[in-house]
């Protein structure tokens, strides 16, 4: 006699808001020393994104590395029409040595997107950027979100040489103007940055702010904000587990009326006020 | 057709699979759909609003992760307020953990969330207790008993005691909890462990030390499950590294009569939909029919008894 | 130059690399030349002779593996009129594990091994002591404490005491072992754990329960080298999944002051020898001079001192 | 200034009696069913073999497959002169699932020769073996070995069915008579064996027996081995952590004068007096 199982959850993995899946690797490969861009077939689930949201990879475990958790990653660019999503990523540890490992067609897990994404206010029209290295991953998708807002850009890209800056062409192609400052020329220091963002205010005025990663251009920001009445955002990282919320390991402080505050990065961030924000 | 009901003294669940507290939240609804769980069981609270611990939280150790949250709380009107109405949406019932520094609070807590809503109280005795050295409850029987006798006089509610594996007396704390009146041992909590970081010499952790939970602990977590069925009449929750089906088996036959599920969550958020199909799947092909089934079903016949409390093993 | 000198005491290591109890044997000989070890140490012996539990005495666990191996001996004999004049060969220090059922018993042994070509004499104090309840003496400082001052008063050779994870007072019992005398403290032996096999539902380990080794031992072990060296005077020898150069820095940076190398030897019987030359190859990148420089160094000043006597993590 | 490490160990991975290295396959085939036969370039210095030895090999880690301790395999074929070993292994769980992962090309960390080999003395001449399964990869090699001492041997090699029955070919090129038994024909129950064997011991006589795993043919060996003061050796299997004799676990039981003696598998045996053996 046939018996038949009763599947209790049928139906239960509907989709939410949020996808897990696997993606299929079309590329995966280096970019410019330590930095790698995978390109990824992605399910349309997974393609409705923002600029600043990030996806949570389950790095395969293998004989060379053995990840456990999941590694969090800012979305570089995602494509529905193509069916495309990109991360560029730096390999430092275990999970990005895992990930640079993949070969082209191999599958990983993602679940994503997570997250808020930047904020683009409807009468803001001047934005500027501040990116260095492996921010450029986070930063890069608000030049095309710029663009379809009607705003122009200004992204200055930092890196230590001219060889480690990336995706200028990128940029370019979607308008922006690009600022490269590198350590080697000696224009990537703050009091240079500072310059530069002060002219450009002097020139034409400044609506908003972005930047992410590094104390030393928060600062920066967060002063020459202050000054100015430029209000701005800045994606922040954060150690994380779940990715959702849920297991409250990710957060960072920020300063608010009443004092200072712990919010997740991965739930209310990892896109965050500008001035709020708390170096770390 | 395969029954995954399961039963936990007055309280009936449609499945066994429920998550673990601290690894679970409303947040998860992004996913799946929370109504196809067993039981949802809330983070720890407190009545007291509080921070947590400083990051670094977690880290990766080989295969498994330590934490050290710390227990953030947002106080208990916030869990009236708007945890609570929140679950008010599912049938599953709500388990609520709550925790306190010491036995009194802990028990005015445990009556004031003794709310309509609300199908169980699960006390996290494996916090430390800074009435006594900070030690946590759950490691002494002697202050097992304290606890949980002031607990139980303080709700009419299904009280799970959740235990901690860093102790010597795991069946001695065992019975104390259900002698003072406990309905159910969830077991266990994380077991407490260290990582450092060799380039910079710093602790992974930035409160020192954490909790191991995953893989790791899922060969102590059945031992003590094991311990505890054998030795309590009340039911057994397992908890500690499951991830698979064949992990569930193995704690239901160990003698758990459900499990919850913590750290697999964090590596693949489905993974609970996914036990609990897999589970009626691997029942259907093995021929099982219930839960009851399988639930201490270990043939331990030819091992001898005594080494039941055994205590070292080498 | 780096220098891996290790000093323990009274007595000096050539490096802090050394085999742990029953893990180990002549044996391994057959592979490389055991001269390069700090230490060696021998299987722990008893009087009587012993048979040992019932097979299958080792399982898998996931990236581990437990044993109820048993202890089983050849008796006091035997070593004396055989393993003890194979070790004469070697000029690296022979380490004699010893235990026994009762406190009296265990000092009587302890004497009867003060032979010369013993360096020092490693109380397995893990093991059961049957005039209590069976718990093992390390788990508790009281018993702790009885043993460790008969121990004490039967030899004149260094007496290194290991301890036992399976208890919650670490630090109590470590105190009580140095107080008794001890020289030195072992951190630590085997984690009781259970394992089923789903199919048969039989246990794992023909003993029912065993002792969890390997890399999941990790963290735990060296969050007791840590919480030992912190709150003793006597060198701490780390010891719980050791397996490559970052672990043995690890420990030494917690407090340990030498390492015992397990389970790693069972997958890579070369990896003492290996783990000695990546010591010292990875002492000269780092420009770490002398072991000394290591040993507790951890940069534990930002993590408040109240946490180390934590109990309970999240 | 250039500093000098110490190397304290230079040296001490001279050459012990066993070997631990890597070995390069050069294939790794299916056979038949679940059996497959994996084929090693293997140096030398693990080529000094007996048949009844083993290796103890360490299986890979990868994504489906996550075993730990290493696996006995008997040697099912030792060859100097081609630098070849080879393993016949049946795929039953973790460790032989990851064997059956390797490609050609790969390589596999090895330990051994292990453990203590057949013996055949020099005034034995008509020699017999009873295999079945998998355990043909215990005793193959004593096949050269009979045929280098001079001896006359019969194989009974027994499968469930035709079609799993290996090496039959192999048993004939050293000159070995085989008489193939099944299941399916009904021809490899107990009784039908002790026929054949009696057959054999009436027409002209037998000076040893050797088998190795099943329970059943140890008992029907040890009776008619009584009967007939035949000697014989048994290949016994036992799980194993070290290999080595260190830990202890890989114990069984044996019969001798004085009770009962456990004996270590990897370093008494495998290979133990079929009389002393016993059942499990
Ligand atoms: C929202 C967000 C977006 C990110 N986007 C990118 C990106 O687009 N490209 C990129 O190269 N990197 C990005 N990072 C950083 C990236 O997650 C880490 O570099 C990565 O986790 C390092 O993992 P690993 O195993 O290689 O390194 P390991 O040093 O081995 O990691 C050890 C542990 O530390 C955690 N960790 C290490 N560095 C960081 C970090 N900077 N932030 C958070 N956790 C960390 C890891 O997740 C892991 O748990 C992002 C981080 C966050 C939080
Ligand atoms: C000396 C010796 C020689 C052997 N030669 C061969 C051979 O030539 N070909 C072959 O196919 N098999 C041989 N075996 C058996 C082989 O070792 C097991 O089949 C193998 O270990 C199973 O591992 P697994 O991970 O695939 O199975 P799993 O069931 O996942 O193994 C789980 C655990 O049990 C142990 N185990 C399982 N079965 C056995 C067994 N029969 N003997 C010992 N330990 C076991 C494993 O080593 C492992 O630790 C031999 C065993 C021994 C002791
Ligand atoms: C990040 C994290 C937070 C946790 N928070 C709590 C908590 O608040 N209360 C509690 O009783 N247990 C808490 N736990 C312990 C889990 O509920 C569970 O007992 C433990 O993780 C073992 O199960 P696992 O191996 O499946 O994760 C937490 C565990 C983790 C990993
Ligand atoms: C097979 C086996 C046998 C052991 N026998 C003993 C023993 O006789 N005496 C003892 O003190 N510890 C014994 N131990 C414990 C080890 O010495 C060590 O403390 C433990 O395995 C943790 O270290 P590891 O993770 O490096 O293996 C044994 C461990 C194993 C795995
Ligand atoms: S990573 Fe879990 S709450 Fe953010
Ligand atoms: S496997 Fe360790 S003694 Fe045999």
């Amino acid at each position: 006699m046939e018996t038949v199982i009763e599947m209790p959850t049928r139906g239960a993995l509907r989709k939410g808001p949020v996808a897990e899946g696997m993606a299929r690797i079309k590329s995966n490969d280096i970019v410019t020393g330590d930095y790698r861009l995978m390109v990824l077939d992605a399910p349309p689930e997974m393609l409705d994104c923002r600029a600043g949201q990030f996806f949570h990879i389950l790095c395969p475990t293998g004989e060379s590395f053995r990840p456990y958790l999941r590694r969090p990653m800012s979305i570089y660019c995602f494509d529905p029409a193509a069916g495309e999503l990109k991360f560029l990523y730096k390999v430092t540890g275990e999970g990005t040595g895992a990930l640079s490992e993949l070969r082209d067609g191999a599958e990983v897990n993602l679940l994503g997107p997570l997250g808020n994404g930047f904020t683009i206010r409807e009468d803001w029209k001047n934005l500027l950027l501040v990116a260095r290295g492996v921010g450029l991953a986070t930063l890069a998708p608000l030049a095309k979100e710029a663009r379809e807002a009607g705003c122009t850009l200004t992204a200055i890209c930092s890196a230590r040489t001219e060889a480690l800056l990336m995706s200028i062409a990128e940029f370019e192609a979607m308008g922006a103007e690009v600022i490269p400052v590198t350590d080697d020329a000696g224009t990537s220091g703050v009091e240079a940055l500072r310059e530069v963002i002060e002219g450009r205010i002097a020139e034409g005025g400044l609506d908003a702010m972005y930047t992410c990663g590094s104390n030393r251009i928060l600062t920066l920001l967060q002063d020459i904000g202050a000054r100015h009445a430029i209000p701005g955002e800045i994606a922040l990282e954060q150690q994380m587990a779940c990715g959702l919320g849920m297991c409250h390991c990710c957060v960072r402080s920020f300063r608010r009326e009443g004092g200072i505050v712990h919010e997740r990065v991965c739930r209310e961030g990892p896109v965050f006020d500008l001035q709020e924000a708390m170096g770390w | 057709m395969v029954d995954l009901t399961t039963r936990l003294g007055a309280l009936t669940l449609k499945n066994p699979i429920m998550p673990a507290s601290g690894t679970f939240s409303e947040d998860l609804a992004d996913v799946f759909d929370l109504d196809c769980l067993g039981a949802h069981v809330t983070k720890t609270i407190t009545r007291e609003i509080r921070g947590g611990n400083p990051t670094p939280r977690v880290c990766e150790v080989q295969g498994s992760m330590l934490n050290s949250i710390g227990i953030p709380s947002k106080g208990l009107d916030y869990f009236k307020s708007t945890i609570l109405p929140h679950y008010a949406a599912y049938e599953t019932p709500l388990v609520v953990s709550i925790s306190a520094n010491d036995a009194d609070g802990f028990a005015r807590l445990c009556s004031d969330v003794t709310l309509p809503g609300v199908a169980a109280i699960e006390v996290n005795i494996s916090c430390p207790n800074i009435e006594e050295d900070g030690k946590a409850f759950a490691m002494r029987p002697r202050t097992t008993t304290e606890v949980m006798e002031k607990l139980r006089a303080a709700t009419d509610l299904p009280l799970w005691a959740k235990l901690t594996p860093n102790t010597g007396e795991t069946i001695e704390v065992a019975q104390a909890a259900e002698a003072a009146g406990a309905d159910a041992l969830v077991v266990s909590n994380t077991l407490l462990a260290m990582a450092i970081d060799v380039r910079t010499r710093r602790p992974k952790l930035g409160n020192l030390m954490g909790g191991l939970s995953g893989p790791s602990m899922k060969p102590i977590a059945l031992r003590m499950t094991y311990q505890c069925a054998k030795s309590v009449d009340i039911p057994v929750i397992g908890c500690g590294g499951i991830g698979e089906v064949e992990d569930v088996v193995e704690f239901l036959i160990a003698g758990a009569s459900a499990v919850q599920v913590g750290t697999a969550t964090f590596i693949n958020p489905t993974v609970m939909p996914r036990l609990i199909d897999g589970l009626a799947e691997y029942m259907h092909h093995a021929g099982i029919a219930r839960i009851s089934d399988l639930v201490g079903s270990v043939r331990d016949e030819e091992a001898a008894d005594g080494v039941v409390f055994m205590e070292a093993a080498p």
